[in-house]
């Protein structure tokens, strides 16, 4: 474990208030209903993994927060703004969230560079110059930047997949969603993307975190959530979590994945 | 202005007006039959490993849709009886609909068989089929499926190219119209008739193809 | 309603002419515009004292182009049928135009009787259509095309057996497909050729048979039949309308 | 009377070539742009925007160019307005190109993968440079030859001004046709020039698309 | 470990001869060499399981093996038909080595069931009723017949690549080819696909597998191949392999693996 105590303070101490705030959040695709009475209270700097069987609305919960998916009951509040208030908090809220998708999602007609560059410049209006030295602190952060001129196709899985990391973070985001990010990959490449992350937690970002690497949620979860039917059945320090979780489903779960 | 109009001078014409309809649709279907098989087969023909046959359907689709359907119908009626083939106008007609029909949906077919997944050819070659049986069972419908909307398209600008074929006399909704028109002089009605019975019958192929690519292509994908 | 008064003041005629019908109005070698309507429309504009301008139409647009005031009056071919004198006002006509049936000169045909089991071309919409529409002789196969640049190439290649065209066109024949191969068979009728304009126009129209009387009596609308037909121009009614003007028949 | 087919005739076909370049570019600017707009319409997340617009499709792309051609020229005038042919043939071929571009680039904008769209939200892109910076470099890729497809389409489809008077290629060839009595002549060399206009532009459209292939 | 002795002696006791026999066996990509002098001899009844980093040409390998690959230098000799010499061979080897992949490759327009009967109605001429009550012999091997009349959209992944395992097997192949069949899979469902394996290796089929599912190797691998720039570099019995391998290129992937 490495959680750095001072750090955490030091994040929340600009602001006592937890970054996001979900209650009572419920959602339907259609008559089906995928989130079912979610409470979860996140602080700053707080680094959460969210694991569960596919279908269990994993993706949905954290595609709610960026507002990529509408919810139709509850309240869900980031960083201070109220998502269910209207079109404005979104905007502003996307901004301030970023995201790193399965499938990497990187604009394969732009450069690997201007991937990084495109939403400071078109969101904040970041000037070209700017942006550009934004982008190359980022692509050396997830130690990529020699690949700063190359168009995605070009790079191996795990490379995209930083450069998704370095696009995102190139907002200056206060949070960051994972959505299952390492596997899309191949065994090998899963290690890099991984040891980024734990960088970036190691800095005190607060993250959301789908996966099933458990050697990761050891590392750096503060808390672990499992998922099943659209409801958060258990959660917990990961310690615990794994040695001795409570749910017979989630034992189960993890008895699988363990195989 | 002062024109007056006067649908009912066209009512004697009714009957006239609905064969025109039937021979246009006549037409229509038996071209498209031809051109998408054409199109299949020039299709395959494109990317297959023989370069003679790459080259034939090249330049049989390049010449075809680089040059006016009206020259086309033309070469077909007027110039090929030098060479001692001669056909009908109606004949002449579903020939030339259906070399340009065929050429048009060659290309969009093609690109449908391009999207298919090459792990589709190693999986029926790994079965034990042949080239071609992989394409007939295994390539065509999905690619159909996929370029279908664009083929839909293109059929019914076929059904709008019926109207060309009464230059060569071929008897169909325009010939039957433009003939009423020399009798009554009632261009605007005449013209505004033929537009709905034509708006109507694309919208009726267009609504069949939904229906056919509904059915025909029903099986579920991610 | 059109005027000769609003005509004069706006200094020039539209007419509206084919111009893909040899000898009527058709391009020179030179690209110019000339022919027998071409040249009556420039006599007529000189007439009123204005600039000519012609609008080329054709044969599926031309009473559209009237109708909508496109051009102030129609010099095009235009022979006098019963159904056009309700849509449009003619003039007195201006010159005859014969319907014949042009066809191998082996070919044993002499009227419409004879015409069972032979393919027919016809140039659509044209005197020649109307005729053989009308007279619907059994066993005939009438083909119809846009023009008669069509209809020719179509007896040429030998599409059709037999083609309605004008006593014009057998020389022009010959000179394409050689002498002798093709002759004229038959006349069907002898249909007279008036200016059109818009309904209502009651001035403007009788102003034109006026013209045409003026041009008959001084000798230059004869003239001008020898120049571009051939031979000496026919009688011809007084009037654009009513029966008198209609097409005479001249077959059984 | 009758004229030879020779260098003068074949060369008062080509002079028809002016005309056919001028409503072909015409075409392309107002069908390019109002088939943008439909398309955008089309694909957009309002349900009445995108019937709006899939009524407007289905409607011109049913209708003859031929018929809209003939009702704009001189069914216009019928109801009270008059319109300038260069007008006519402005509107005729913008409503008939866009209803087919539009559908064609619809097509092309629903083929960029629903990831990409998403990406473009989770970094919190405005709809404007969503479309222009994401959505649209991608689908151009993917339309360029059906696009140019149906560009090849609309040049031969110019040939249809000639019904509200105007001399362009085809028109051009049908007079020297008629002065001649030779059509296949002249027709042949309409074609070749036809040919010599589009066949460039299929090609063009090859190399666009194995030039933007290559980046992805 | 549960290779059952009896069974496997049964196998080679109809024909004591390798079932495959790979010798000096070179291939190019261009100019780019993916396989540099392999030798492998399998014999009948062996399971084999193939591992090594990625572009280490496993891939290229086993596809060799069944002519979706073709080989510029060597000796493939399958079940007594050397694929160097002619398409005739190629046609008839292809119809007795079964393949799974590791995307499935399921045919999106079939059901289930006719998925498994395209290939024995038109390769081996079966007629329609035979080839049903085949597929669904198969189909209940691998426990989906339940799912016969379903496209393979409407499918999980684990149950997609099973119906891929039972299109094979209606080929009554004699050998069974696997390409990372369970790597595009959620955790869950690679469970249900292995031990599917498992059941086949039980019954004495014989196999050759690129996989890096460890527990599987263990369990029913003969031998363990490790591939590294297109060689072979290190072969063995499971147990040795894994606890104890020479190479040092092994053993950092093996690290890697198991971080
Ligand atoms: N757009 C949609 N319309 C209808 N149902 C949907 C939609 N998106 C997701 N679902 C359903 O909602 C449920 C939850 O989906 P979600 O993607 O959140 O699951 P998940 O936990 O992320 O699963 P996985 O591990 O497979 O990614 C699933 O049953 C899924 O089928
Ligand atoms: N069609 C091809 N043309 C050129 N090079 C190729 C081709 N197919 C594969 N290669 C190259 O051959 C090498 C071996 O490929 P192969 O797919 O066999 O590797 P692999 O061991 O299966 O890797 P992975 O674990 O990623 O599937 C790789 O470097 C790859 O880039
Ligand atoms: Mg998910
Ligand atoms: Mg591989």
């Amino acid at each position: 474990m490495s959680v750095n105590p001072d750090q955490r303070s030091r994040a929340s101490a600009s602001a006592d208030a937890p970054i996001i705030e979900i209650a009572g959040l419920r959602k339907w695709f259609g008559t089906f209903q995928v989130l079912q009475d979610i409470a979860l209270t996140v602080a700053r700097g707080e680094r959460i993994v969210i694991c569960g069987p596919s279908g269990s609305g994993k993706s949905t919960l954290i595609r709610c927060v960026n507002s990529l998916e509408r919810y139709q009951e509850g309240r869900l509040v980031v960083d201070g703004y109220d998502l269910g208030a209207g079109q404005k908090n979104i905007d502003t809220v996307r901004a301030e969230v970023g995201m790193v998708f399965q499938q990497f999602n990187l604009f394969p007609h732009l450069t690997v560079m201007e991937n990084c560059m495109l939403a400071p410049m078109k969101v904040r209006g970041t000037r070209k110059k700017e942006a550009q030295e934004l982008a190359m602190r980022f692509l050396a952060r997830v130690r990529i930047a020699d690949q700063a001129l190359k168009y995605p196709a070009q790079l191996s899985g795990g490379q995209q997949q930083r450069v998704a990391i370095a696009r995102a973070l190139c907002m200056t985001p206060k949070i960051m969603l994972f959505d299952e990010p390492t596997s899309a990959l191949d065994p090998e490449m899963v290690k890099e993307v991984l040891d980024t992350m734990v960088g970036l937690a190691e800095d005190g970002m607060t993250m959301l975190c789908v996966t099933h690497e458990m050697g990761f949620a050891r590392k750096v979860a503060d808390r672990v959530i499992f998922m099943d039917a659209g409801q958060i059945v258990e959660m917990g320090k990961p310690e615990p979590f794994f040695a001795n979780p409570q749910n017979p489903r989630t034992q189960a779960f993890l008895g699988q994945l363990l195989h | 202005m002062t024109y007056q109009f006067d649908f009912s001078v066209l009512l004697p014409y009714w009957e006239q007006l609905l064969r025109g309809c039937w021979l246009t649709i006549l037409l229509s279907a038996i071209s498209i039959s031809a051109g998408l098989t054409i199109g299949i087969l020039t299709a395959l023909a494109k990317r297959s490993r023989f370069t003679t046959a790459r080259i034939a359907a090249g330049t049989y689709v390049e010449i075809i849709r680089n040059t006016p359907f009206l020259v086309q119908v033309f070469f077909i009626f007027f110039g090929l009886p030098a060479l001692g083939i001669s056909f009908q106008p109606w004949s002449a007609a579903i020939l030339a609909l259906s070399l340009n029909c065929g050429a048009f949906s060659a290309e969009v077919i093609r690109g449908g068989i391009d999207a298919i997944a090459r792990g589709q050819y190693e999986a029926g070659t790994a079965l034990g089929l042949k080239p071609l049986q992989i394409f007939r069972h295994i390539v065509l419908k999905p690619a159909l499926r996929i370029i279908f909307p664009a083929l839909s398209g293109q059929f019914v600008l076929t059904l709008l190219t019926t109207s060309i074929v009464s230059s060569i006399s071929a008897e169909e909704l325009t010939s039957i119209a433009q003939s009423i028109d020399t009798l009554t002089f009632r261009s605007f009605e005449i013209y505004i008739v033929a537009t709905i019975l034509y708006l109507t019958m694309s919208f009726g192929f267009a609504t069949l193809f939904k229906l056919i690519d509904r059915v025909y292509f029903s099986y579920p994908v991610k | 309603a059109q005027t000769v008064e609003s005509i004069k003041k706006g200094g020039v005629l539209k007419i509206g002419s084919q111009v893909s019908q040899v000898p009527w109005g058709f391009s020179d070698a030179s690209g110019k515009l000339t022919g027998f309507d071409i040249e009556l429309g420039e006599m007529l504009a000189k007439d009123l004292g204005v600039k000519a301008e012609v609008t080329p139409v054709t044969s599926s647009n031309r009473v559209a182009a009237l109708l909508t005031g496109q051009v102030d009056v129609l010099a095009a071919v235009m022979g006098i049928f019963a159904d056009r004198q309700k849509v449009v006002l003619f003039s007195r006509p201006y010159t005859t135009n014969d319907t014949i049936y042009i066809g191998k000169a082996s070919a044993n045909i002499k009227g419409w009787n004879d015409l069972k089991g032979v393919r027919v071309g016809v140039p659509r919409g044209t005197p020649q259509d109307i005729a053989i529409t009308k007279a619907a002789p059994a066993g005939a196969t009438i083909q119809r095309f846009d023009d008669d640049a069509a209809t020719v190439q179509a007896l040429i290649a030998g599409q059709v057996d037999m083609i309605g065209g004008a006593a014009t066109q057998v020389p022009n024949i010959a000179q394409v497909a050689g002498p002798g191969k093709f002759e004229q068979k038959f006349i069907v009728a002898r249909a007279y050729n008036a200016f059109a304009v818009r309904p209502g126009s009651r001035e403007w129209a009788d102003y034109l048979s006026d013209f045409v009387a003026r041009k008959l009596a001084s000798g230059e609308l004869p003239a001008l039949y020898k120049k571009w037909i051939g031979g000496e121009l026919a009688e011809m009614p007084k009037t654009g309308e009513g029966e008198a003007a209609l097409p005479v028949s001249m077959v059984q | 009377m009758i004229r030879q087919f020779g260098l003068p005739e074949a060369l008062a076909i080509l002079s028809g070539v002016q005309a056919t370049i001028l409503l072909s570019l015409i075409a392309f600017v107002g069908g390019g742009v109002v088939g943008l707009a439909v398309a955008l319409m089309r694909t957009s997340e309002r349900t009445w925007l995108q019937r709006c617009a899939g009524f407007y499709i289905d409607f011109f792309q049913g209708t003859p160019l031929l018929m809209q051609l003939f009702l704009v020229f001189y069914g216009l005038p019928v109801l009270g307005y008059k319109v300038n042919p260069w007008i006519a043939v402005a509107i005729g071929f913008t409503l008939h190109a866009s209803a087919f571009l539009g559908e064609i680039w619809r097509g092309s904008i629903q083929a960029v993968p629903r990831g990409q769209t998403e990406a473009a939200y989770a970094l919190g892109l405005s709809y404007a440079s969503r479309m222009r910076n994401v959505v649209l470099p991608q689908a151009m890729r993917i339309s360029v030859a059906p696009t140019v497809g149906f560009m090849v389409q609309l040049i031969k489809g110019t040939s249809l001004a000639a019904i509200i008077g105007f001399v362009e290629l085809s028109r051009a060839a049908q007079i020297i046709a008629s002065a001649t009595y030779k059509p296949l002549l002249a027709y042949g060399c309409a074609a070749i020039v036809y040919f010599v206009l589009c066949f460039p532009l299929s090609r063009l459209s090859m190399r666009l698309e194995k030039r933007f292939a290559v980046k992805t």
